[in-house]
């Protein structure tokens, strides 16, 4: 091996072709593809000696090139069919090497560009800054307290008569409270109870939810069984294993 | 350092200050003493006269302020962002002055309207925030009023709303 | 409006804006017409080309920036938080840039490396954002740069990027 393997941080596998390219000074064109192979995979080689984790693009470039190596070997089909380009074997690897080149050195044009405007500094104005010094008019000017009350009595009068819509029943439900009452349940009722009747105290969908889930909660905990003798029929809820019960 | 230099870096300096530079960090950062520091300053000052912004000693240092004359320019930047509120934003802002914390379906029960686009109207004119979760499930988002709130009223505390009558009689 | 003011008031309102002012912002403001507030621009532009920072176009609008050769001072004033993009990022960026809208499979199918990573960085940055869904199957993200990305390279527009040489020959 007459060249040293510097180990790298490639950014992947055309970084890697990149650069064998660049320090063998072969023409991209006419890319020597026994030789920058070989080199490749000495470099996979020498990065898993080094226990080097390969992404899997490297490992699937490796495929890439010894698939062209390959081609190229064979001898090129005296017959050509009819409408079909006879393309170098290296031809798709090529173009997208030079596309993949052309975006490295925008990245490196981006780069100088952005350390030139780095340099410049913006006056870091804050836009709270000056909203607040404007409060003069701000989104309550015109409006007195007594706007803000006068608002809150008209929204009363609305509601006048209808209070219990300020009482937001289903916010107060946890499955917790659900499951401590189906508990209750099961040690008042030693013979069971039936499935639809627990149902029979829920106000609103909601808390037949949580209801549901109270159940589920206590029958994976073996706190309760549940049995339904036929099809359709009514389910029943009986006590398993009480002491099994815990509060998480 | 030469004078003309100086002024530059000063200049730049307080441009990038949003707060007042004192001498002494002036001192320091361009390395001169206060007699050049002064004269430079000084002269500044001057350049700026005639400018829409000019430069001011303030609190032990020296600011960039603009010029007094054309505040309401600087408003009219600003002003975009800063409406004033539908009536529906102020009873639902009178809602939850009075009723917080409160959630948001609670606001829309009582106004008996979705009010989410209105409370998000409030939020971003800062006149109300989030201030908890209610405990139990869904742990809905409970809202009341902000300190800017009670700084546009003009009053010091809840406390100092106007009380309401409870039987909302006129 | 007289030229000598009107300068006054623009170069007031962009010592205090927190972003680039449009030319359409600036009209609208001053009540001025395009021709007048063009001359003004340019006017001012070069009052301030020997001071310590200048006025300069930046993403579709007006700034002032400070004169790099300063910027050693101002980071002995604060130290300014610095935006450095690894290789990988700048790589990706500028295939977004030229290549936009482009989705994320596209960008990893040129890098012939799995992007993912990458762009997330990019979109906490605010340098791309989400622009689209390509139509058909899938209908995967498209990618397109922020005004932060012309902000980030100080340009105006993307046609101000510098041209790429589509050969990629050297």
């Amino acid at each position: 091996m007459n060249y040293e393997i510097r180990i790298e941080a490639f950014e992947g596998p055309f970084d890697l072709l990149l650069h064998l390219i660049r320090v063998n000074e072969v023409d991209i064109y006419d890319i020597p593809i026994a030789k920058i192979t070989a080199q490749y995979l000495d470099y996979l080689r020498a990065m898993e000696a080094m226990d080097l984790e390969i992404a899997s693009s490297f490992v699937a470039m490796a495929a890439t090139l010894l698939a062209i190596k390959a081609r190229m070997l064979l001898p090129k089909p005296v017959v050509e069919v009819e409408g079909e380009e006879s393309g170098d074997a290296r031809d798709e690897l090529v173009k997208d090497l030079l596309e993949y080149m052309q975006f490295k050195d925008a990245a490196q044009t981006l780069d100088a560009i952005h350390k030139r405007q780095e340099q410049l500094f913006c006056r870091p104005n804050e836009e709270e800054l000056y909203l607040n010094l404007f409060s003069a008019d701000n989104p309550l000017d015109g409006k007195t307290l007594d706007d803000l009350m006068q608002a809150f009595s008209v929204v009363l009068q609305k509601v006048k008569g209808r209070e219990e819509v300020l009482d937001i029943p289903f916010e107060q439900i946890t499955t917790m409270d659900k499951i401590k009452e189906i508990y209750q349940l099961l040690c008042q009722k030693s013979k069971g109870f039936s499935f639809s009747s627990i149902f029979d105290n829920c106000n609103s969908k909601i808390e037949m939810i949580f209801t549901f889930l109270a159940l589920l909660e206590l029958a994976r905990q073996c706190v309760l069984k549940i049995k339904q003798n036929k099809s359709y029929g009514e389910i029943y809820i009986y006590a398993a294993d009480l002491d099994k019960y815990q509060i998480q | 350092m030469e004078s003309e230099q100086l002024k530059r870096i000063i200049e730049c300096l307080l441009f990038v200050a949003c707060e007042p530079l004192t001498m002494k960090q002036l001192r320091e950062i361009c390395e001169v003493d206060s007699d050049q520091l002064r004269t430079s300053i000084e002269e500044l000052a001057a350049e700026y006269q005639p400018r829409g912004f000019h430069l001011q000693p303030v609190a032990g240092g020296w600011q960039f302020f603009t010029d007094s004359e054309y505040a309401a320019y600087i408003e009219k930047l600003y002003k975009p962002k800063m409406q004033q509120l539908s009536n529906a934003a102020m009873e639902t802002l009178a809602i939850i002055a009075y009723k917080q914390p409160i959630t948001r379906a609670e606001v829309s029960a009582i106004r008996h309207v979705e009010s989410d686009g209105v409370i998000s109207t409030l939020l971003d004119k800062r006149l109300i925030k989030e201030t908890g979760r209610r405990s139990g499930i869904g742990r809905a988002i409970l809202y009341g009023t902000t300190e800017q709130f009670l700084a546009f009223f003009g009053i010091n505390s809840l406390a100092d709303l106007p009380k309401i009558n409870p039987q909302g009689s006129e």
